[in-house]
Formats: C-alpha cells, structure tokens, sequence
C-alpha cells in the first residue's frame, strides 16, 4: 500500500461551447474539447491560440463566461484548484508554479493534509517521494531547495507532486520547451507508463514530431477556436502545421557552408565562472566564434549554458579567464561597452533579464539606445516621436503582433515578446549575437521567422553564438557545435559529422574518449 | 460688543497632560466658573504643528470677537508677532516667555520655575536618606531647564554632599523612555525623584513602584502620585489673566511681560494631600516651603544667580 | 502609468474618457461619504451637530479667501515631499524619510539664508533654497547609499534617519545656531529671524475692475493679507518639471527601468546602484525644499519642541499618502495635496468651532485617509467591467504568473506600494 | 573619572535588566508585524493597535482591576484591528502604506479620545508585578538574578514569542503556508492554499501581537495611560523586522540591540556621565544603521510583500 493518495479514476471528461472574455481579446469562442481515460491528448495552436487559457479553465484557476465542463458525463462546476485537486485533476503549468525558497519536499507538501496534524511531516513525504520516483524513475532529492534545481529538475518535482496528489488527469503546458532530447524522451516514458496505468494526459507543446511521437489525439486550436481534432496516426507535421498557422510554413532549411575565414570576432580563454549556487558553474571554456559562423551550444539545461552567456554579455561576473571581443581584452567590463564592442544578447529568461514587464513596447524597444542622440536630445529630452517611430517600423520588418507600441510589453505573448527583443538586437547590426534559448515556448511561426533572422545575421557576418536546449534547432541551424556537461566544453562537432546519437551522448557527460574506444 | 469677556487660546498638548496645557487649561476653567456669564473661553488643544495654531490664532484675530488671544507655547512666538503686526487691534498672550516684540497688543507671560524647583530640591535633599536624587527633563528649555537648575541649586544649597543627576530624554512624550530614565536612577541608589513635561506619569509610576518620593512641577500630580507625591509647584495662570482682563478692560491692549512668582501667588506650592509622610515629617517640609518662600520672596535667596545676570521681565504688578 | 507614449486621442474617445472620469470619481465620493457618515456617529455620541461639524469643516478649508488661502499653505510642503515620493518610488525606493529630509533642508537653508543677511535677496534667496534642496539630497542620498551598496534595507534606515536628524537639530539650535537674543538659562532653541528682504514674498493676484466687489473680498488683490507665498507657485512649477523629468527625460526613464526590472535595466547599461542613489536624492532634495520653503516662506526661523512635528507638521509622511493619491504621478499630486491640505486645515477648524478633542479630528482624519485608499478597489472594478463590456469579475489587473518574478517585483511599486 | 571605573558603573546588572524591559513592545509588535510581512502584507499601522490596545488593556484594569481581563481586552482589540486591517489590504487590496498610515492616525486619535471620555487625566493602575522566583531570582552572580529572574510576566511572554514563532514559521503546515503565500501567492494558490485566508490570519495575529505590545506598556511596564503613549514605537518595531530580516532571531537581536543601547545612554547620565542629550539619544537609531551596515547581505526578502494577489482572471 503505497503512501500517497492512488489516482481516483476519471473515465471521460468534456468541456462543451467555452467562452472566455479577457479585456480586449475574447481568448476563446466556445471550444469543444474531450479527453478518455488512458489516452494522451495533445493541444496544438499557436501563441494566443487559447491552449493555456482553456486548461487554467479546467484546472479551476480561470472561470469560463460560458459553456460547461462534464466529468464522467455528469457536469460540474470548478471554480478553484480545490475543486479540480479533489476530482482528481493536476496541472503542470509552463511557468512552474513553485516556491524557490522552500525544499522539494515542503512544495509538495504545500497545501496538503499532515498526518501529523499541524506539525509538517516532510520526512514520511520524502518518503513516499523517493518511492514515486523510484516508480516512474524520476530522479529527485527532496531536500534541496527548488531555486537550486535546473529547470529539467524543476519539472520532475511538478509531476512528481502531481502524482503524489493521485491526480487521474495530468495537464502539462509546453512541458518540453526546457527539456533535452533526452529528458523528453524520458518525459515520454513517464507518460506513456501513467497512461497506460489509467491516467489521462494532456500535453500543450509547439513541437510537432513529439506531438506526433506520443500522443494519440490531437486537438488544435487557431485564435480562440477548435479546428479539429484528429487521431494522430495518419497526421503529418506538415499537416498539423497548416492547421495551426492557416497556411504553409517551411520546417527545412538550407545553409550554405561557412567558410571559416571570417576573423574571429569572439573569443574566450580560460573562461570560469560562479553560478547562483556559489560552485563554479562554468569551467574554464576556450571557444573562438568568426564572424559569419554559428556556434551552436548543446547540453542538459543547468550545464553551464546560462553562465556562458551571461559571462560574455558582462551580466555575470568572469572568475578567471579572458574574453575577447574582435581581439580587444573584455573580460569584466559593463553590458554598456560591450554594447559599444558590438555584442547583442538575447536572454533566456525574456521577462526577467530582456525586457520591462510594465515599459511600453516602445520604452523596451530603446532599453539599451535610449540615451543615443537618435532618441535623446542631448542624450537627456527624450524624442518620443522619434522612439515610436523606429518602435512602429520594428513592429512592422518583424511581424510583431501587438495592440500599439504603447501597450504594455507584459500583454503580449511570449512570442512577441522574443521578437521584439531580437529586433532590439539586432538594431545595432551587433559583430557578436549571444542568442540563449531564442524559441523557447515560442510557436512554430514565431521560430521559423526567428531561424530565418538569425542566418540573415549569419549571412551578414554576424558571429552567433547560439545557445539551445532545442538540439533539433542546434543541428539546424550551427556550422559547429559544442557540447557542454558539468560546466566544461566536453566536446566539439563539425556540421558534416552531426549525430543524435553522439552528440546526445555527450550531453549525458560521456565522454569523447569513451565515444571513439566504444566505436 | 456686550460685556462677555471671550478669551481663546491654543497650546501643544492634550488638555489633561497634568502639566503644561493642563495648567492653562485650568486657570481658564476657574476663571470661568468664577466670573460666570461674563466669561468664555474656547481651547485648542494638542496643536504641536506651530502652522495649525497660526491658523487658529488668525482665525480668531481676524474674526474680531475675542477680547483676547492666548499662544500658550513659546514655539508660537514668531505667529504672535506677525498677528500682533497685523491686527493692532487684537490683544494677545503668549508664554513662556518675556518677550512682547515691543508691540502694545502683546503680553508676554512666563513662569519663575526655579523658585518651585528650589524649594522642591530642598525638600528632597532634606528627605533623600541616600543623598542620591534624580531628575527627569524633557529637552533643555523654558521652564523645564528652569525648574531642572532651580531643583540642582535647591538640592546643592540644602546638601552639599548629595548628588543630583539629570536626564533630559530629548521628547515630552516619551513615557517608556522617561520610565526607564527613573528607573536607571532608582537602580543607581536614588530615593527622590523629580522631573517636568507630561512625560512624567512614566516616572511617578516608577517613584510609587518603590515607595520613594517624588517632587512635581507645572501641574498637581498628587492624584497620580499618591502616597510618593510630597510638594508641587502649581502655575497659577489665573493669577497672569486677571491682570490682563483688567488692563484689556481699561483699554490697555498689551505691552507688558508678567512673571509667575511665589510673591505675585502666580506659583503655588502644593503640599500633596495623599503623601504617604509622617506627621512631624509633613510639619518639617511646611515650615521648609514657608521659610524658603519667605527667603525667595525677599530676595535672601536667589535660586538661580545666573539669571540675574540675564536680562529679565519686569515682576508682574 | 507610461505617461510619455501617449495615444492621441479623438474627440469622441475624449468624450468617452471623460465620462469614464465622472464614473471613476464616484466610488472615492461614495467611500468619502462612508467616512463622514461614521464621523458623524463619533460626533453625535460627544453629542455635537455633524452637519454644523461637517460645515465648518468645509468652512474652514475653502470657506473663505483666507481659508483657502490656509489651505494652499498645507497643501505646499506636502506637495513637495509629494514630488519626491513620486520619483524614489518609482525608482523603487520607499522614502519613508521625508521628515528628516525637510530637517536637513531647512537647517541648511536657514544657516545660509541668515549668513547671507547681508548679499541681495536675488543672489541670497536662490541660495538658501538650493542649500536646503542639496542639504535635503544628501541626506536622502545617505539613505540611497546605504540601499544600494550595503544592502540596508531603505524604510529601515529613513525611520531611523528620520530621529537622527531631530537630535541634530535639537542640538544645533541649542548651541551654534541659537538665536543670538536668546540668552536666558532658558533660553528657547530657535534661530534668529531670517531677514525681512530674504523671505518668501507672499503671494497675492490682483483682479480686474469689479471683481473684488462682485465677490464681496475686502481688497482688491486675491489673497492679500493672507499667508500664502510663492512657496506654493514654485512647488506647482517643480510639480510639472518633475513629470517631465520622469517621462520625458532619459534620467526619469532610467530611474523608472530600475524600479522596474533591475536585471533588465543592467543589462541594459544602466547603472543601477547610482540610478537608486539618485531616486533617494532626489527625494530627499524635494524634501528639503519643503523644508526649507517653510522656514522661508512661512516661520522665517527654525524651532524645535524636540520634536519633528512642531515643524514639518508632518509634510514629511503626509507626502507619501499625497503621492500615492496622486497616483505616484506629480501631477496627480497636485489636488492629492490640495484635498488632504483642505482636509487638515478644516479638521482644526472643526475642532476650534465645536469644541471636539483634538483626538477626534486625528481619528476622523484616519478613517478618511482609510476610506479613500480603499475606494480604488472599487474604481478598478467599474475599469474593469468597462473592459469587458459589462461581466464577470473585479480586480485590478490579471496575473497569469510568469517566470519567476525580478528579486524587486515591479508591482511593489506599481501598485504603489507604501 | 577614568574610562575603566565608568565602563564599570555603566555596563551594570540593571542596564541588562532595563534593555529586556525595553525590548518588550518592540519584540511583540515586530514579531507580529513579521507574521504578516512573511506572508506578503505590508502594516504600516502597527502604533496605532499598539495605542488601542495600551488604552483597552489599560481600562479593563482600571474598570474591573483584573489583569486577565486587561490582556483580553488588548488581544480582542488587537484581533479587531488586525481583521480591519486585512479587509483592506487583502479583500480591497487597497495601498497598504496608505492605509496603515491611515489605521495609525484612527488608533492615535480614537486611544486618546476614548482615554480623555472614559478616564480624564492620568491615573495609574495595579498592572502585572515581576516574578520573583525563589532561588532564582536571588543569584547574585553577574545579576543574573535581577535580569533574567525578576521581570514581569509579559517580558518573558515577549522573549518565548520568538522561538514559538520560529517554530511556526519552519515546522507546521501553517508556517510553509505563510513562507509560500508570501513568495509565491499564485503557487500557493494553484496548490490549494487560500492565500486570502492565510492572510487575514497573519494580520489578525500581527494585530493581537500589537495588542500585547500595547498592553506591556500600559499594564506592565508603565502601568499608566497618556496620550500617544507608544510614542512612535510601532514604526521602530516594522524597522526591526527589515533589520531581523523577516526572521524572530534577527528581529530579538534588533530590538535588544536597540533597547541595549537606549538603557546603557539613561543609565550613562544616571551616573551623571556629561554628554550632549541630543548625542546620546541619537545613539540607537545610529549604532541600529550602521550594525545593519555590517550584518550579512543575503535575505529571504518574502518577494510578494506589498503586492496584492489576484487569481488570473
Ligand atoms: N490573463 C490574461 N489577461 C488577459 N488576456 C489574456 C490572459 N491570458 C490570456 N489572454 C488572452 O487569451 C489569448 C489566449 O491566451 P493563451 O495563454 O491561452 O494562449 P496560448 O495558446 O497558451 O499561447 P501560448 O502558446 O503563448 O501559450 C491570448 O492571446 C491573450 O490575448
Ligand atoms: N497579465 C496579462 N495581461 C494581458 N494578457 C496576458 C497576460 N498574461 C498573459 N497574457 C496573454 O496570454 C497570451 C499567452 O500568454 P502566455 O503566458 O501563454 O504567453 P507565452 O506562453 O509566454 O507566449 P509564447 O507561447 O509565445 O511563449 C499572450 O498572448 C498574452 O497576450
Ligand atoms: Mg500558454
Ligand atoms: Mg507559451
């Protein structure tokens, strides 16, 4: 008899004519929607389609302004996570809705009965804990503290906790936009295991192979209304794709060989670095980038990728080591020289290090140019003519969807959001590109525009560094690639000899010696 | 305009502070129960924003329906004058203080504190069985300091041998902080306390919690003091205002700077009707004030020679 | 809140707003009425008339040329600590010293305003005030300092800054600036009175032909004989300067990307830790404007009663909740601090007319205060239902969380924290 | 005298014994006000409760003389005020440095109106007598026994305060839920905590804390009422919980270093050491700022502080 509650069983469920209004937008026109016990069922839509909005309505957390919700052909009302916990519901939100302060152990154990009354019972939790993951093997220590986990960790804990509650129905919103081949596999299984258990899964995601991959319906969604819904067999990426956009899209891209001749306009010597957890999270990486190359990153979320890139766009302090910018010392210097030396960055965490939530589209577009004589007279009177202006002309060359350049950047979707701050980027016609998890959660689209802009940059002589938990993305688009474990450049791979398999390999931290001796 | 005589005044703190608005407040309260109908008087307490009593004073100045205008605290001096300039035909009264700006629409009245303070240093020199006083006094100022260098020199005068320490805790209001100024004195082996402001019901508490005795100023305190209490020097404004209504009556607006003083009865000492001393004890400390009252009175004793140095306000008529 | 990119408007939507601007009043009118409604229980029950106490009230606040007058007066220095309020919030610094800010000004500026006795006022005014606005960014930028490279939290060390600077004035004007007069044993701790030609003039507007007898005032000149000063026109003028310099200005747009988002702002390149340092100088300098305009314009010397009150007359914390009414926008604070000037100088007048506790008019001041702030919850509700053409529920703005938010949330000033 | 004979008469038993009585009303109003800055609420009112429930507290001893009944009176009104405070910050989600600036001025002005009605001038009462525990109390050595053995019972109710709290905070399902309502409201709320009710229940708990803080003074420490009688000692207690950095531990070393330094300046011209006044009351304020200048940087700051929640919609 296991510890934690066992799933309560939910048969077929039904959503029936959803409307939901928002200020402006109405995010749903009376969707159907149904799922059976034991299947997966995959969401599909672009940014804004109605993915989220729908299952935060079915989770409780958004009240629908019509339709109903029918569990087991009776209808129900859920109007809080309360009501959708107790029927056997869980979530898996694609902003991880954990406390970074507390341990593994206590998130779970947030909300939830004790056995020993008011006391908390985190040792019999860890307890039942190790045995989940032991069950579907997801690796977890109950005791370290979420802000210290990567977010492929971060993730485990959710399902974990998801299931330590019994849930019957599992809803994952872009589960795998943070993962690595290998942990979505891994994901995967897990899935499939809980499906064939009994549960039900639904699972949000931009990305169609894995859609294809794993589920056995798919529903997908265009700005706020059902298209239809499929079996998967028989469903081509392409297809899907033309359902979601409404049109054509390329998925193949065509790259020239890079020359290699390019000078090299970014270079690192010896470069450390200490991450949020105090140990050195970046360990002495040598790397050259010439311009008109794309050096493509590859590695497990939490290996190191993020110090690199704030160590070289000056958000990061360098413990050892030297960076050069074409040839120039620019080891420890401020963002704003760097600015100067030509480097742009787009940063991984969009909300947090890329933009003002509560700035204009506008005010973002300047964050780093305000002061230039173009936009400031005297660099002090700001010229708002002028900002809205290039803002509105930026909007325009990037097929950026938003109401106005006055609207908060906050109330545009994710993918709005990335390509605004690309276009910030690349407004400088920067020497070096630090790009970090560019299309993250961002649609198809959305990725296709950002895949093309980036080679334009390529083509343009551009040195970019790509950074990527995307390997797909990585091979499309790199002329090299490194592969990072542990903080280390564990291995290099040209484009001719690209391998999942290999390259995977060495993301898992075996090495390259082993690689050779074993083939 | 009939023949009620309307008085309004203003001052800082609550009109129940037992200390100095209190003491205004009840000169006018007796006035007006003495003189009836003839008398009002409206009040505007716990004005310590000096901008609030400037409204006020000008309220009442330019409303022309008082015969006369009380700015009981010296922080409204600078208000008093510029009214003064501007309604000539408004009395005003302002303390403590001496100064009448040399305008003849003021009347400037203070307070001989000190001779209250010496006369109750002597008597706790007399009484301490430690020869180790303490007082407690809100910031060096007015009638505070007075009273504080009154009380040391009655004590030095009295005692030689006996210290006196003082703490001024820098705020009228701070009762935790003046309680445990007291009670840092009683752990220091004092066993007569005394202090000035409305921060002193802290430190009455501390006297009565180890039955030691305690000397009050500006207001009786006997109530709060019980059995601890022994002497109090009460200000008697009453005595400042009937000669003000009577020059205002005959037309004289002002001009004047008064002083309460034992001799004038503008300072009263109270002996505490619930001391907790014994008879002969109480006899010692009644023939003490009468004799030191005489003394100070014909000018055998001066509290504080200092003051005679300074140039002070003509002793009231 | 973007005050810079605005919209241009059309006529029509400028119809509409304006309509929305009566419904967005109602609910404070309502709540306001609330309060006076429960004041006027506490009045029955120390039996005295509410209508008699509500009509002085408003008597005394904008009965008369005079009151008004008395009115603009409180609202100035409020205004100016508003001003700066407005600024290190934004910047995401709660100020909680103003009263010590305005200490700070106003010794400064009174100790060159009487040094300079002598040089003519053009020269020697100019100069106190700047003193006391520099004198007022120092000290406020101390506490900026401290934020910014020693991790001290910032309402903890303006509270404590705030009873710092009282000591420092009880102790210089009981010694080296005491008022050369004053030399009794007990003396009184003032300066000397600042020259006549060095004050603030007061500030009076002439009226056409007729007018003064059109509405029966005694002379010729509105606010003539009455209190009020060019404190109150320079405060306005900063007032605007003030909006500009935030949403016009690179420095105002830099201080606000900091307050925002600090990471962002970093990467950005602009330099965080300074840009906190000056949101505080700024305040702090705003302060010591009210400071220093009161004892130029108002008292012409400095006092103590050892307390902060007696002279700042709580401008200092008044400015805050001026600010946040105005929406933490400067110009918003402008008839915020006319309201609450109205609102204290009628309270005393209340208190003087029937006679209440001075307690009571504290207590009634509070509900108010409490009153009106809550309102808002309502206005955001009518905002809302606006938006969504009628239905569904209130709140103020939605909140799908997004990853996880900056150390500093933008909302803790946004939603105007303190 | 020399340097060595002063420390000597300065650093006594009794400044010890003085700091703990001091740090009382800081100590509970601060740790109240840390329930709720833990969860995400910002009260700025905290004197203003401290003030009613110094006046209720102080009533009900002077009405009926019983002490219990006195200590009741300032918890309910603590309770009261801290219900009325959470209305406004939780359900209006109205400013919460307004409306506690508001809540202040309506307990500064309804304590003294109340005290002037009921009671007139002051007047003291019989409040709670220190504890002489036999044995104890008499240790000589270092005086322990007049510091730590002869308080009354509010200073030692004051001091368990802290551990009791840390242990909420860190043990019981209660305290995981304040830590995360007041990091993460929307994770909270997403895993079935109300955040609205863990909320009012910090408030209401802030609220009595103020109460008892109110209450120390009034029936144990002073034993007397009088306008405005916490002389702004709720704004220290909200500076101590920055300075403690939102944990009890932190928030005691606050507040005994404060009240240590304030007994040792009192007791510094008991002794008749001349000092400028003015210098040795700034002392607290000053040694509280520059001690935060070299405590240690890193904070759990409770991220949400301040910011209202609201449910997606
Ligand atoms: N909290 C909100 N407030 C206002 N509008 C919202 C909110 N959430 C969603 N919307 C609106 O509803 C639409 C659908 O949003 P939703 O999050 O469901 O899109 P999605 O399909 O999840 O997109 P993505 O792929 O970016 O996650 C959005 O385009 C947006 O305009
Ligand atoms: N607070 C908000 N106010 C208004 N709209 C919002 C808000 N939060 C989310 N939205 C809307 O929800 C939609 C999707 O939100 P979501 O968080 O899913 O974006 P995202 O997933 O980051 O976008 P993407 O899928 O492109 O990465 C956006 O189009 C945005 O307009
Ligand atoms: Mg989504
Ligand atoms: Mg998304």
């Amino acid at each position: 008899m296991p510890e934690f509650a066992s799933p309560l069983a939910i048969h077929s469920l039904e959503m029936r004519g959803i409307v939901k209004r928002f200020p402006g937008v109405t995010a749903l026109k009376g969707v159907d929607f149904d799922v059976r016990a034991g299947e997966i069922h995959a969401l599909l839509g672009e940014n804004g389609a109605g993915k989220s909005t729908l299952m935060k309505i079915l989770y409780g957390l958004y009240q629908p302004n019509e339709g109903e919700i029918l569990l087991d052909g009776g209808a129900v009302s859920i109007s809080s996570p309360h009501d959708s916990i107790s029927r056997g519901i869980g979530m898996i939100h694609q902003h991880f809705m954990l406390v970074p302060s507390l341990t593994v152990a206590e998130n779970v154990a947030l909300g939830m009965k004790s056995k020993r009354g008011p006391l908390l019972d985190l040792k019999q939790i860890s307890k039942s804990l190790s045995e989940l993951s032991e069950r579907y093997n997801l690796k977890i220590d109950p005791k370290r503290p979420i802000w210290q986990l990567a977010v492929g960790e971060q993730q485990r804990v959710e399902i974990v906790r998801a299931l330590y509650r019994g849930a019957a129905l599992l809803i994952l919103d872009e589960p795998t936009a943070v993962l690595t081949p290998q942990e979505s596999d891994h994901l995967f299984e897990v899935l499939k295991q809980m499906a064939a258990e009994g549960h039900t899964v639904i699972f949000i995601s931009h990305k169609l192979q894995e859609v294809l991959a794993i589920s056995s319906r798919i529903t997908v969604l265009r700005d706020g209304s059902r298209v239809d819904t499929i079996a998967a067999a028989g469903a081509t990426k392409l297809s899907l794709a033309e359902m979601m956009v409404g049109r054509s899209v390329v998925l193949e891209y065509e790259i020239p060989a890079h020359s290699g001749q390019g000078a090299v306009r970014l270079r690192l010597e010896a470069v450390s670095a200490n991450s949020e957890r105090g140990n050195l999270g970046l360990r002495c990486a040598n790397m050259e980038v010439r311009g008109g190359e794309i050096l493509g990153v590859a590695g497990v979320s939490g290996n190191g990728q993020h110090e690199l890139a704030e160590v070289i766009a000056g958000m990061r302090p360098a413990a050892a080591g030297k960076i050069l910018i074409n040839g120039a010392a620019s080891t420890n210097i401020s963002p704003e020289m760097l600015r100067k030396r030509g480097v742009a960055y787009i940063p991984e965490e969009r909300m947090i290090d890329g933009v003002v939530a509560k700035f204009t589209v506008a005010e973002n577009y300047v964050l780093k140019t305000h002061g230039q004589k173009a936009y400031a007279r005297g660099g002090l009177w700001l010229r708002m003519r002028a900002v809205a202006d290039a803002c509105r002309q930026a909007i325009r060359s990037y097929e950026i969807k938003t109401p106005s350049t006055e609207t908060p950047i906050k109330n545009l979707s994710g993918g709005n959001i990335q390509k605004l701050v690309l276009a910030r980027e690349l407004a400088e016609n920067p020497g070096v590109l630090i790009a970090a998890q560019p299309t993250r959660g961002v649609d198809i689209g959305a990725t296709e525009y950002i895949h093309r802009r980036l080679l334009d940059e390529r083509a343009r002589g551009t040195a970019i560094l790509l950074i990527s938990e995307d390997l797909d993305e990585v091979m499309a688009l790199s002329d090299r690639i490194i592969v990072m474990y542990e903080g280390q450049i564990v291995g290099e791979v040209a484009r001719s000899a690209y391998d999942v398999r290999h390259i995977g390999a060495l993301m898992a931290g075996v090495t390259a010696e082993s690689l050779e001796n074993s083939a | 305009q009939d023949d009620v005589f309307r008085v309004a005044a203003v001052s800082p703190s609550a009109t129940n502070d037992l200390a100095f608005s209190q003491s205004m407040f009840d000169a006018l309260t007796m006035l007006d129960e003495e003189m009836g109908d003839a008398f009002e008087f409206t009040f505007q307490e716990g004005t310590f924003i000096v901008d609030d009593a400037a409204v006020a004073l000008r309220d009442w100045a330019s409303s022309g329906e008082y015969d006369l205008v009380i700015a009981h605290g010296s922080q409204y001096g600078s208000v008093v004058e510029e009214l003064a300039n501007e309604f000539p035909e408004v009395a005003f009264a302002w303390g403590t203080d001496v100064n009448t700006f040399g305008l003849p629409n003021v009347s400037a009245y203070t307070v001989a504190a000190e001779q209250g303070g010496y006369i109750n240093g002597a008597l706790a020199a007399i009484l301490s069985e430690t020869g180790n006083i303490g007082v407690i006094g809100p910031i060096e100022v007015g009638d505070a300091k007075l009273y504080v260098d009154g009380f040391v020199s009655g004590v030095g005068a009295t005692d030689p041998d006996a210290t006196v320490n003082v703490t001024y805790i820098q705020s009228f209001g701070d009762v935790p902080l003046a309680t445990e100024a007291a009670t840092a004195f009683v752990s220091n082996g004092a066993d007569v306390l005394s202090g000035t402001a409305q921060m002193v019901v802290g430190p009455i508490g501390v006297a009565l919690e180890n039955d030691l005795l305690w000397f009050g100023t500006q207001s009786s305190q006997a109530e709060l003091a019980a059995e601890s209490g022994v002497a109090f020097q009460v200000y008697r404004w009453d005595v400042v205002l009937r000669d003000l209504i009577a020059d205002i009556g005959e037309g004289t607006l002002g001009g004047e700077s008064y002083v309460l003083t034992l001799e004038n009865g503008g300072v009263e000492m109270e002996v505490s009707e619930f001391t907790g001393l014994d008879e002969e004890t109480l006899a010692t400390v009644e023939e003490t004030i009468a004799a030191l009252s005489e003394g100070i009175i014909s000018g055998e004793i001066v509290p504080l020679p200092e003051l005679e140095a300074t140039p002070e306000a003509t002793p009231a008529s | 809140m973007n005050g810079a990119f605005q919209v241009r408007t059309t006529p029509t939507s400028w119809f509409r707003t304006a309509g929305n601007r009566l419904l967005d009043a109602a609910p404070l009118l309502i709540s306001l009425a609330l309060a006076f409604l429960i004041a006027s229980g506490l009045l029955l029950a120390l039996n005295v008339s509410p209508i008699d106490g509500f009509s002085s009230m408003l008597q005394g606040a904008f009965g008369s040329e005079n009151t008004i007058a008395e009115t603009l007066v409180k609202a100035t220095p409020m205004l100016l600590v508003a001003i700066g309020i407005c600024i290190s919030f934004r910047g995401g610094m709660i100020n909680v010293g103003g009263e010590g800010q305005m200490i700070a000004g106003a010794v400064a500026g009174i100790t060159v305003a009487l040094s300079l006795s002598t040089t003519p006022p053009i020269v020697a005014v100019p100069l106190s005030i700047l003193a006391g606005f520099v004198a007022g960014a120092l000290y406020g930028g101390l506490a900026g300092w401290l934020k910014a490279f020693f991790n001290v939290n910032e309402i903890l060390s303006t509270i404590m800054l705030n009873a710092i600077a009282v000591q420092m004035m009880n102790y210089l004007l009981n010694g080296p600036l005491l008022d050369p007069t004053e030399v009794g044993v007990n003396h009184v701790p003032k300066t000397a009175r600042i020259a006549e030609q060095l004050q603030i003039a007061r500030l009076s507007i002439p009226l056409p032909e007729g007018v003064a007898e059109l509405f029966s005032l005694q002379n010729a000149e509105l606010f003539a004989r009455t209190r009020l000063h060019w404190g109150l026109i320079l405060a306005i003028v900063l007032a605007v300067l003030a909006y500009l310099l935030l949403w016009r200005t690179t420095i105002g747009y830099r201080i606000r990307a900091v307050g925002e988002n600090e990471r962002a702002a970093k990467y950005a390149g602009i330099r965080v830790r300074w840009n906190m340092v000056l949101a505080m100088m700024f305040a702090g300098g705003f302060a010591g404007l009210a400071g220093v305009v009161q004892v130029l314009g108002l008292q012409y010397r400095l006092q103590t009663d050892g307390s902060a009150m007696g002279f700042t007359a709580n401008a200092g914390f008044n400015g805050i909740v001026v600010a946040l009414f105005g929406g933490l926008n400067p110009l918003g604070a402008i008839p915020a601090s006319i309201f609450f000037g109205g609102l204290l100088v009628g309270a005393q007048k209340m208190q003087r007319d029937l006679g209440v506790p001075a307690a009571l008019i504290t207590s009634i001041n509070g509900m108010i205060v409490i009153f009106a702030v809550s309102s808002e919850y309502f206005r955001a509700m009518i905002a809302r239902r606006r938006a969504l053409g009628g239905g569904s529920m209130p709140g103020t703005q939605a909140v799908e969380s997004r990853p996880k938010l900056p150390e500093n949330p933008p909302d803790v000033i946004g939603q105007a924290t303190l | 005298m020399n340097i060595l004979e002063s420390l000597g008469t300065v650093f006594t038993a009794s400044v010890a014994a003085a700091t703990l009585r001091l740090a009382t009303p800081y100590l509970f109003a601060a740790i109240g006000e840390t329930f709720g800055q833990r969860s995400g609420l910002l009260n700025l009112g905290v004197d203003g409760i401290m003030l009613m429930g110094a006046f209720f507290a102080f009533y009900a001893v002077y009405a009926t003389g019983s002490l219990l009944l006195g200590l009741a009176a300032a918890l309910l009104i603590g309770a009261l005020l801290g219900l009325a405070m959470a209305f406004i910050s939780v359900t209006l989600k109205a400013k919460q440095g307004v409306s506690g600036i508001g809540l202040y001025l309506f307990g500064l002005g309804m304590s003294e109106l109340l005290f002037q009605t009921l009671v007139g001038t002051p007047k003291s009462v019989e409040g709670f007598p220190p504890i002489y525990i036999p044995g104890l109390s008499d240790i000589q050595f270092l005086g322990i026994g007049q510091i730590f053995f002869s308080q009354n019972i509010l200073v030692y109710l004051a001091f368990l305060s802290v551990p009791i709290s840390a242990f909420i905070f860190n043990r019981t399902n209660f305290g995981l839920k304040i830590r995360a309502v007041g990091q993460n409201p929307a994770a909270a709320d997403a895993m079935d905590v109300s955040v609205t009710r863990i909320r009012y229940a910090t408030q209401i708990i802030g609220g009595m804390m103020a109460g008892l803080a109110g209450a120390s003074l009034s029936i144990a420490l002073l034993d007397v009422f009088q306008q405005n009688l916490t002389n702004g000692m709720g704004f220290i207690a909200v500076a101590l919980v920055y300075f403690g950095r939102w944990k009890p531990l932190g928030v005691m070393l606050g507040a005994l270093l404060f009240s240590f330094v304030n007994a040792l300046q009192l007791q510094i011209s008991a002794v008749g050491i001349q000092i400028p006044p003015e210098f040795s009351t700034m002392a607290p304020y000053v040694i509280t700022i520059i001690a935060l200048v070299f405590a240690g940087k890193q904070s759990e700051r409770p991220t949400a502080l301040t910011v209202p929640f609201q449910r997606g919609e």
